[in-house]
């Protein structure tokens, strides 16, 4: 095995510094996820403004692999609309359960085409999208979050 | 074995590994691009070897059939093989053949007991030394395995009893020292780990047992990871009920072991119901066998059941002391080594006193998952997590550990593997410059 | 199979009997001093190909490992192996794998559901619809088979809820006439079986399943001796839960499968508990991970499971149909030349009507256990007894039966030894002489 | 398998021809067993008088060795003492449970002894033994039932 497929340099750039770290007021949702395996954690929270996300912060412990995806994601919904972020989550999550077989887009993933190596395998796929469920759980507590609330992630 | 069991080999492990390897298939296998496969994670489950494998396959081959129902040829060989089965594993835990039921694993004996308890309330007058309710209090550890913690914490819930639980030590030694406040006239049941399936620890049984004695409670021990690893004798250790898993202790998944007191077997209610457990059956109302019949419903575990006994008589010949011996060895290397890792913790006691072969620890700057994941691109299989013993992590303020687990086809170079991974686990997070 | 099953063979049996008996070693084994064996007790338990045996033996020897608990190659592979059967066995029981709970046997699988709803009233108000108690009522037929028939006994002893039961005909039919005073607003749970292991006789799975919607009545199906002996669609059917035992369709013993429609198993209370079915576990409580692994507490059935797989597989290869269409060939010649015989009697359906292979007979004269006695002398395989069906026998006014099952395996010529061994059994108890 | 083994003539003669068959009154204990495995049933009752079992009535439906068996029982103990009809007891026990390997004595045994082969059928031990569960519970409801009660058949 090839340990380098799996943490891409971007991935041990985003776990040693993450984006977007720490809770901020004020939000719109707030979401408490917890991977049931390891015991790892994450608190998330967006504010969504006109339309769009504004902000998502969070806070949490876990593995380099949910770190840097949750600092990922941050990138990809922070400014854009909440439509957009949720088709961007949809690519993630398509991706991370391609089992390696899908290929990203790199201009709808940007620095998550990184966690293409991650989904071979299964015991840290749920770390990847660790963020995400917290994410589409806080959206789907605003007024926008009808189609978040719809989504599943297995 | 292919070969004895020689007293002393060169590497000077109480055993001789190498035969002992090549009766296992699978530890001839490499993974991730050809690395020798480094088996640390015995804990979880163990490998079988071809002396296993043969059994249960000659069984299906020759004498396959549904035991104690049919009156052909067939029929009787299975039942035989089932039963013989059943007497060698009672010999290997010093109980009789009548005081053992077979399960699917541990985890359903210890929902067995905890179910029979809250049946007990609508079975009769005579299941009353079984009830529970109100005021009446289980005793359990904080060190358990949720196959030992979450069934009583159901059992509470459905009877309105109370659990109580033992502290552990920041060492990860149980704390005895409110022993008297905790098990008390009001207690009904102390169940309680064997040896800890996270630190290593074994549990003092005696104290626990005598304790629980005076004040006339019940006591049950998962005896998981004790019963693979050492010679354990449950009549001797005084306990009423026992569970251990068949999967552990390079037997077949699917079966596991409830020992139960005859007295106490014979007066408990059933659990599952349905074929084979019953003595009378009216559309009105049945009664049921004794045991174990009455706690072993529908077509059982049979081909599982002659693989155990297969594990047992096989780990009999090597000899439990010897396969204790070895492990203890092995451990006794790993804390060694591990400890010497500057930016590693070992959590659990890091001595060989009352301590069994499972190692877990934590590296600073590296999540276990993480060094898992170089581990395994090494070859070296160990686990992650909470182990199932999640309270006990919060406990010990840590969310993970990585656990390696040793049996008696370990080799020292592979506690020697363990820790290399370690350390690259720590080069390659840029955790080994402070 | 070692070679493709053909259209009609020259015996005029739907399937190549002789390709797919290769694949059975035990098939070959001789008995009671050296008779060909002569099986015809499937109904029991069935026996394995080498498909099966290799499929478990394969995992056993390179995947091996506790699933959905590791990070190492092993822990993936295994975890892939059981979850791709599961995948599979869906399937071929027409649901999605999420439906599909492993469980130990069928028997398992029934009690499960029953302690849910009893558990559910402790279970916090979200758990209202399994609720049952006093004036509840569950609804069962007098055909069952003792598994699903004491659980629901207990249930209501739980609970305090009311058992009511179809009655049974001479002709050894559900007697439907008042089906709508049985099933009423009261009916919480219909549970009856698809095919009478005792009788043949196949139950109108649709009528029962139409009433108890109507009254908002849940329905759960034993499937036991059906999804081994033609093709089974539980989503079709419309049943909610449904279970069957893998070591009856060449599967290993050990596992069976509950099936549940994925709105209740999600809102159902867990049963068993322990690990790898939680989502949080503290001292104080905890919460449990979604169906399936919430009722699927301990290391699992893991090669068991790929045994299924493999089983299914396999039946697939030779076609449901077809495996019907065999049995339906036997069954007819038994019940052509058991009738014939003077002095028996055949128990259940004497034409082919909504029947299928187990054809169970009293030989006036002959107490069933003497003439299953002189029918294994010749090496001929049967059961005897109630065939844990005791309030049926009762019904149809016999103690016990003798009864013959098949299976894609058997021939016709095992028919014809079967007929001549009752006839063997007559002369022998001097019952053939009025 | 020589089916003679099992079936020998003794039995089917006491199968064909039952001694003692019936129920009679007086009588100080009575037992009802049933087998679980198939079914059959026996009722049976014991008097005693002066120490000695001075009559066995019995009634029930089974297969030819339960039925022989039974009758065998009654000639083995009606007229013997207690102490005796549980010694014999013990010695039909013991064969029968011998799998084969017990060497009967026809002293002690008389026709009990053709049950010999049938021992070696763990299937049919049962039904040889209903009987004299019967027996045995029923006598352990008289004054001189001590002994009997604590008699455990398996
Ligand atoms: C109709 C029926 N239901 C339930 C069962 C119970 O199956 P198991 O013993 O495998 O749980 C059987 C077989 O024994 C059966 O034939
Ligand atoms: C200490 C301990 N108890 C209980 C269990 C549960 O065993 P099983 O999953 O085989 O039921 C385990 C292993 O998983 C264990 O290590
Ligand atoms: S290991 Fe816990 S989130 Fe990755
Ligand atoms: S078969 Fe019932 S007693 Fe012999």
């Amino acid at each position: 095995m090839n340990l380098e497929s799996m943490y891409q340099e971007i991935i041990l750039d985003h776990y040693k510094n993450p984006h977007g770290r720490g809770l901020r007021e004020p939000y719109d949702g707030e979401s408490f996820q917890v991977n049931p395996t390891c015991g790892d954690e994450v608190t998330l929270r967006v504010k969504v403004a006109d339309g769009k996300v504004s902000d998502v912060s969070y806070e949490g412990q876990g593995c380099s692999i949910s770190q840097a995806a949750t600092s990922v994601l941050t990138d990809l919904v922070t400014g854009h609309t909440v439509e957009e972020s949720l088709t961007t989550m949809d690519a993630f999550v398509e991706l991370m359960q391609g089992r390696g077989k899908v290929e990203p887009d790199e201009d709808v993933l940007e620095d998550g085409v990184a966690f293409a190596g991650v989904a071979k395998y299964p015991a840290r796929v749920k770390c990847a999208l660790l963020g995400w469920m917290a994410f589409k759980d806080a959206l789907a507590q605003t007024p926008h979050g009808e189609r978040a609330a719809n989504t599943v992630i297995e | 074995m292919t070969t004895t069991v020689s007293g002393g080999t060169p590497d000077s492990l109480p055993l001789d590994v190498a035969a002992v390897r090549a009766d296992f298939p699978i530890l001839s296998r490499t993974v991730r691009d050809g690395k020798p496969l480094v088996y640390l994670d015995s804990g979880a489950t163990s490998q079988r070897p071809v002396q296993v494998l043969d059994a249960e396959r000659r069984f299906l081959e020759t004498a396959n059939a549904a035991v104690h129902r049919g009156a052909h040829q067939l029929a009787e060989e299975a039942t035989d093989a089932y039963e013989d089965a059943r007497a060698r594993i009672a010999e290997f835990v010093g109980v009789v053949p009548g005081e053992l039921v077979f399960t699917k694993n541990a985890t359903e004996g210890i929902n067995l007991v905890a179910y029979a308890m809250s049946n007990a309330v609508t079975a009769g007058p005579e299941m009353e030394r079984f009830t529970v309710g109100p005021g009446d209090e289980v005793v359990i550890t904080e060190m358990e395995h949720h196959a030992n913690l979450v069934p009583w914490q159901q059992l509470c819930q459905r009877t309105g009893a109370t659990l109580r639980w033992f502290g552990v030590t920041d060492e990860g030694r149980l704390d005895l020292s409110n022993i008297d406040e905790l098990i008390t006239e009001r207690t009904k049941l102390v169940a309680f780990t064997h040896q800890s399936n996270v630190l290593g620890t074994i549990n003092p049984v005696r104290t626990l047992v005598e304790r629980a004695r005076q004040v006339g409670a019940l006591t049950l021990l998962d005896a998981c990871q004790s019963v693979p690893h050492s010679p354990v004798d449950f009549a001797a250790l005084g306990v009423d009920f026992a569970v251990f898993s068949g999967h552990k202790m390079l037997a077949p998944s699917g079966i596991g072991v409830l020992y139960g007191r005859r007295k106490l077997l014979e007066a408990m209610p059933p659990f599952l119901t349905g074929g084979s457990m019953i003595e009378m059956v009216r559309m009105e109302g049945s009664t049921f066998a004794p045991p174990p019949q009455r706690f072993e419903a529908g077509v059982p575990m049979t081909s599982q059941a002659v693989g155990l006994g297969a594990a047992v008589e096989y780990l009999s010949v090597v000899g439990m002391d010897r396969v204790a011996a070895h492990e203890h060895a092995l451990t006794e290397r790993a804390l060694a080594e591990l400890t010497a890792v500057p930016g590693v913790r070992v959590i659990g006691p890091t001595d060989m006193e009352s301590r069994g072969g499972a190692v877990s620890f934590v590296i600073d700057g590296v999540h276990p998952h993480d060094a898992s994941q170089v581990l395994d691109s090494l070859g070296v299989a160990v686990r992650v997590g909470h182990h199932c013993a999640w309270p006990l992590h919060r406990r010990l303020g840590v969310p993970a550990t990585v656990r390696a687990s040793f049996y008696l086809y370990n080799e020292l170079s592979e506690v020697d593997a363990l820790v290399a991974g370690v350390r690259e686990a720590q080069r390659f997070f840029g955790a080994d410059r402070p």
